[in-house]
């Protein structure tokens, strides 16, 4: 416990690299209790390789990773390889962490609601009754109650990305990874996570929020972050980083809204 | 019958009076039956696999049948009926219609029922591995304009195969043993050896030991081949863990 | 064909069929549990724990059912006897008996089997959903009850069916061990009698009652997920 | 031509394949002398037992030569010649069980009996009331589990228990209990060429040569190479 | 041959449930050569089912399709569904569609290079050096020529998408079928597209393409349509349909834009 518990999430140097190809160059950021973060930058350029290191589902190469004042213990393997001194701390952290994935990675074997409850049910022992009482709520708000029993591979990439969502929030996590939450959403729908996020945050929950809208961002986030070949290129609030960039490739990136 | 003692090494000597050699020739017939019978199962189960998943009712039901009855039936059964209640009825047959009466190779019989109950299991080891590909794939090749054969030789059979090697290794696994069967027409492959040689001469316990390590080393081969074949097909797919 | 032998072999037949199915069912709950083990040691288990079983696998499916049968009967079994006092002791009319043997060999031999299968459907399931279910905190033990085994299970369901349907197949080798399965008794039929096919044909019946019931329920199960095609 | 059917395992000393694939033993070298006698050319078509009947119903060979006992049931089946041999039915048990061999001597202990021979059928009519079976497909198996002392008694023909007496295996544990007494009707018809029912003219034809061989001593002669005793039996 | 060949594609009354729930309720439209047709629509609304049912991966339940003044020909079987007359036919018209799916399905058992060169040589008979050379060429133009040699798994969300657009450009179609092609991208990458697709139009190839964000719709398109409730509830020229859309529920779902 080494930081006051408002700070939400530090992550501080973080490394990482597929084989030869180094992804993250050191990248490092801290979030407040209630502030969102949105990531942006080119396609390929890490931003889901980050949110992943976050909940360590991609093992650092090197950096440190504080979650509401707790350090995830990392040590080396003598193959000098990270791994985690305790799997329980990681499993234990996690839970405190909600994510939606780029690629959603819905449980094919269960249904919607299925989906939704699994984690509150099995990981965090809430009882099944109340669970479907608030994954239903949850589903209502993202329109997708109706689909409560269908099996994902019979949705709508929306709908699919809507359950996703509805699986995140209902862990009632502190720190939310939403990595692309409105890639497959119409601009209504857009318009409802929005809100949904507003809430949260005002609830006080942390998220990072990957995304490629930049309009989205800019109305969402109290802070963006642009990643450039491995390093945070520039962050700011977001009047800052779309209005009146620094550098040069931010400029250029957020730029290319208007020109087209 | 004189049978002055002989030594392990003597029992075990490729040459008579050692059994080695009739070991040897038993493995070779039963990896010849084994081979026959698995490849004709692999084509009857892929076309059976693709006939259970066309979503014709009709076809569907006779290979439900076929599946069920034919895992189901003894193969002795299916190999006497066949070799000599077949045979008879045939060339009564043939004879009916003054034609010469056939001889077909008791072998032959007996690979092609193996084979024949081989393509039951892999009918459904295949149909399971084919529903495992994600439809995207599948979707993926129609929309590009892939014909039925194109499909399944480009994307298909490669998609599944990660799939369906445990199953087909395990079906290779136990038609290695089955392949005993064969003795019901008159032939000899490994199984039979071993035991003529332990009745002879009364040292089981060598015999069954020893075509225990053939069978071994059979295994062994084999899951190498199965390994490569299945490192190969695997290596699109990220590691789980 | 005749079938007057039926009458005065019924009660063979009967108890046979019993031994059967007791044979089948207990090696195949048994060894599937143990094929679960089997296959998340190969998947996901440390370096000791996947040569194991990976030997295991590799020895149990490489040497002929017969043959392992045969070492645990005759090797083992009748090493038994030597333990002081274990002729005397409550387990003796369970160990002199070839079933005891029958069915661990046969447990034994299917988990091998089935866990190769296991390993397979284990690693064909998509890793982002398991790394969903790690995302959420869960713990390996409930990721594999949860998530990994109950979605593999789903997608080896029809090679399950058939291996049950093998295992079934393997049981009248249980008579090398004396134990009188339904086979076994047609195959003494058919010495006494002489007739060729009548008693395979019952023996096959049973099976077809058999195998059409295990197939259909496992066409049940796969229904319960519904596939798009 | 006269095809014989020999059973494609071994069963010592009547028949054996040795490691070069050739056919020996009593009841071969009684076949070739029934065969000189029929002045016929004979040949040895092997099978596997489970495909004895069919192979000979369906004409791939004439004549069952396979040890193969001649009872009641199977007489419906196939025809059999008459007898040539027929050995008494002895049980066997550990050295130290008590010598005996009737119904009284094997009360509450179990038999090991091979499927599917006379003995089976004479256990069922004079010891299934006292003693429990216990069914091998093999002798061999029986003789394991007896030394294993997971039975009492085999049950079988004296010719295979004495050999297994005499071996290794057999001379450290067990001892001979006592001939059965005997029952003609389940003992006595013995072993015997099994033929197609249809073939009368075979069957008369083997009778005649296997009471010629008996009659001019060969048989005597062929038996005394393997046995120590005459195994043709009484009457 | 009932039309005028510059018809590159019409589809007339379209009908498809799925069970109980009748998603298509008879859309009509006509393409010309040339033609960018934007679709739009709600998340669930049937946008990519009515692509799919255009190159037949779903079946429709009624209504016609004519491809280059070819009418695909279907019957309808005894069991009451329809169904092509003759596959070849649909082989041989699916040869002419490219289409990028809304989940890319790459084959995951092929690289980069090879899901991209797979239908040209298999399908079209190119000569293998010859596709390399042309899938060069595309990957190179979608930025992703230095992952030729990766399996999609291994990919970023972006890259597979881009690897799957190269792929359906690669067979040369007459018509193409974006089922949201940019969702994933970064708004560089989307100006990229926006070139390519404006390149393809020139070159007198038709497209249609389903997407959410509605700048792209209105940079893009020569037409737009505006599904709601399983019919075409507005269609018409974008500057109609973004700044003076005719009916309520238009105005509301493009109108969306301006609130956030
Ligand atoms: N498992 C992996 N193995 C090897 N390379 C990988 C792996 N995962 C990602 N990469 C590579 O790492 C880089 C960053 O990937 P990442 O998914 O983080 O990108 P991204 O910023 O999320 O892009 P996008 O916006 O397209 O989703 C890419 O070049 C990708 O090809
Ligand atoms: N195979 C299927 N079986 C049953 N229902 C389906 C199937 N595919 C799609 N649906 C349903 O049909 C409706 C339309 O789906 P479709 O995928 O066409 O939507 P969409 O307009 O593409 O939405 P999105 O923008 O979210 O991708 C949805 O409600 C979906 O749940
Ligand atoms: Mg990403
Ligand atoms: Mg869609």
């Amino acid at each position: 416990m080494t930081k006051p518990s408002f700070q939400a999430l530090r992550v501080v140097d973080l490394h990482k690299s597929f084989g030869l190809h180094e992804v993250l160059k050191g990248i490092s950021t801290t979030a407040s209790k209630g502030d969102v973060i949105s990531i942006i930058g080119s396609s390929g350029s890490g931003k889901s390789t980050f949110l992943r290191c976050i909940n360590l589902l991609e093992m650092p190469d090197r950096g440190r990773i504080v979650l509401n004042g707790e350090e995830i213990a990392l040590k080396r393997s003598r193959s000098g390889r990270m791994q985690p001194v305790n799997w329980r701390q990681i499993e234990r952290l996690r839970t405190g962490l909600g994510m939606v994935f780029q690629n959603f990675n819905l449980w094919a074997h269960r249904t919607v609601l299925e989906n939704v409850i699994e984690a509150p049910v099995q990981v965090m022992g809430l009882n099944r009754h109340e669970a479907i009482e608030k994954a239903d709520a949850l589903l209502n708000k993202v329109g997708l109650f109706e689909k409560r029993d269908a099996y994902p591979a019979f949705l709508s990439g929306g709908q699919q990305q809507r359950a996703a969502i509805a699986r995140a929030l209902c862990v009632d996590p502190a720190v939310l990874l939403f990595d692309e939450p409105t890639s497959a959403l119409d601009p209504e729908l857009v318009g409802e996570v929005l809100k949904v996020i507003r809430e949260l945050a005002e609830e006080g929950r942390t998220m990072l929020i990957v995304t490629h809208e930049m309009r989205f961002a800019r109305d969402v986030s109290s802070h963006v972050l642009f990643l450039h070949q491995g390093l945070i290129e520039e962050e700011g609030p977001p009047r800052q980083i779309f209005d009146a960039p620094l550098s040069a490739r931010c400029r250029e990136f957020t730029g290319m809204l208007a020109h087209h | 019958m004189a049978t002055e003692p002989l030594g392990i090494l003597d029992l075990l000597s490729p040459y008579p009076p050692g059994w080695g050699g009739t070991l040897l020739v038993g493995a070779a017939s039963t990896i010849a039956i084994s081979a026959g019978a698995f490849l004709i199962g692999i084509l009857l189960g892929t076309a059976g696999a693709l006939g259970k998943l066309s979503g014709n009712r009709l076809l569907g039901l006779l290979l439900n049948v076929y599946t069920t009855a034919i895992r189901a039936i003894p193969e002795l059964i299916l190999i006497v009926g066949l070799y000599y209640a077949g045979m008879d009825g045939l060339n009564a047959l043939l004879a009916g219609l003054n034609l010469p009466a056939i001889e077909v190779n008791g072998f032959v019989v007996a690979v092609a029922v193996l084979g024949f109950v081989q393509g039951a299991y892999m009918t459904e080891v295949l149909r399971g591995a084919i529903l495992a590909i994600p439809v995207g794939q599948i979707d993926a090749a129609k929309a590009f304009g892939m014909g039925p054969m194109l499909r399944l030789r480009r994307v298909i059979l490669p998609a599944l195969l990660p799939n369906a090697l445990p199953g087909l290794a395990n079906l290779w696994m136990s038609v290695t043993k089955d392949s005993a069967l064969v003795a019901v027409v008159g032939y000899q492959e490994l199984a039979l050896a071993t035991r003529l040689a332990g009745a002879s001469t009364k040292h089981y316990f060598i015999f069954f030991l020893a075509s225990a390590l053939l069978y071994l080393a059979l295994t062994l081969v084999s899951n190498i081949v199965f390994d490569l074949i299945e490192r190969h097909v695997r290596r699109g797919q990220p590691k789980l863990g | 064909m005749t079938f007057s032998w039926i009458a005065s072999y019924w009660s063979l037949l009967s108890a046979g069929a019993v031994q059967t199915l007791l044979l089948l069912v207990i090696s195949v709950i048994f060894g599937f549990v143990l094929a679960i083990g089997l296959a998340f040691a190969q998947v996901s288990g440390g370096t000791m724990a996947r040569c194991l079983a990976r030997g295991y696998c590799t020895f149990f499916r490489g040497t002929p059912l017969l043959i392992q049968l045969w070492l645990f009967y005759y090797g083992i079994g009748s090493l038994l006897p030597l333990i002081p006092g274990l002729r005397q002791s409550l387990f003796w009319p369970i160990l002199r008996e070839g079933f005891f043997f029958a069915a661990v060999s046969f447990t034994l031999n299917y988990a091998a089997y089935e866990a190769e299968v296991l390993r397979g459907a284990l690693l064909a399931v998509p890793k982002g959903e398991l790394e969903a279910g790690r995302a959420f905190g869960m713990r390996p033990f409930t990721l594999m009850r949860r998530i990994w085994l109950p979605r593999a299970i789903r997608i080896a369901l029809p090679t399950i069916a058939g291996e049950i349907v093998m295992q079934l197949k393997a049981t009248p080798l249980a008579f090398t061990v004396t134990v009188m399965d339904l086979y076994a008794v047609a195959s003494k039929v058919r010495q006494d009698t002489l007739l060729v096919y009548e008693p395979l044909i019952v023996v096959t019946i049973f099976y077809l009652i058999l195998t059409a019931i295990i197939a259909f329920a496992f066409r049940l199960l796969e229904a319960q997920v519904p596939s798009r095609r | 031509e006269v095809r014989f059917g020999v059973m494609n395992e071994s069963y010592p000393p009547f028949f054996a394949k040795d490691a070069s694939g050739e056919w020996q033993g009593w009841e071969i070298d009684l076949m070739n002398a029934v065969c000189e006698q029929m002045k016929e050319k004979c040949s040895v078509v092997e099978v596997s037992w489970d495909g004895l009947i069919p192979a000979l119903q369906s004409k791939k060979f004439d004549v069952i030569w396979s040890s193969m006992s001649n009872t009641e049931e199977r007489s419906k089946v196939i025809d059999f010649t008459d007898k040539y041999y027929n050995t008494p039915s002895t049980l066997i048990g550990p050295k130290d069980q008590k010598p005996g061999a009737a119904a009284g001597d094997v009360k509450d202990k179990t038999i090991g009996i091979q499927v599917s021979t006379i003995q089976s059928e004479y256990y069922k009519k004079y010891f299934a009331d006292v003693a429990d079976e216990k069914t091998y497909q093999t002798l061999d198996e029986a003789f394991q589990d007896l030394a294993a002392g997971r039975i009492e008694y085999v049950f079988g023909d004296s010719l295979a228990l004495d050999a297994f007496l005499k071996s290794d295996a057999g001379k450290d544990c067990c001892a001979k209990m006592g001939d059965v007494a005997n029952d003609q009707k389940i003992l006595g018809a013995g072993v015997a060429g099994g033929l197609r029912k249809e073939d009368l003219q075979l069957k008369a034809k083997l009778n005649a040569a296997i009471a010629a061989v008996r009659a001019s001593g060969k048989y005597g002669e062929i038996t005394k190479e393997y046995f120590a005793l005459d195994i043709y039996g009484t009457n």
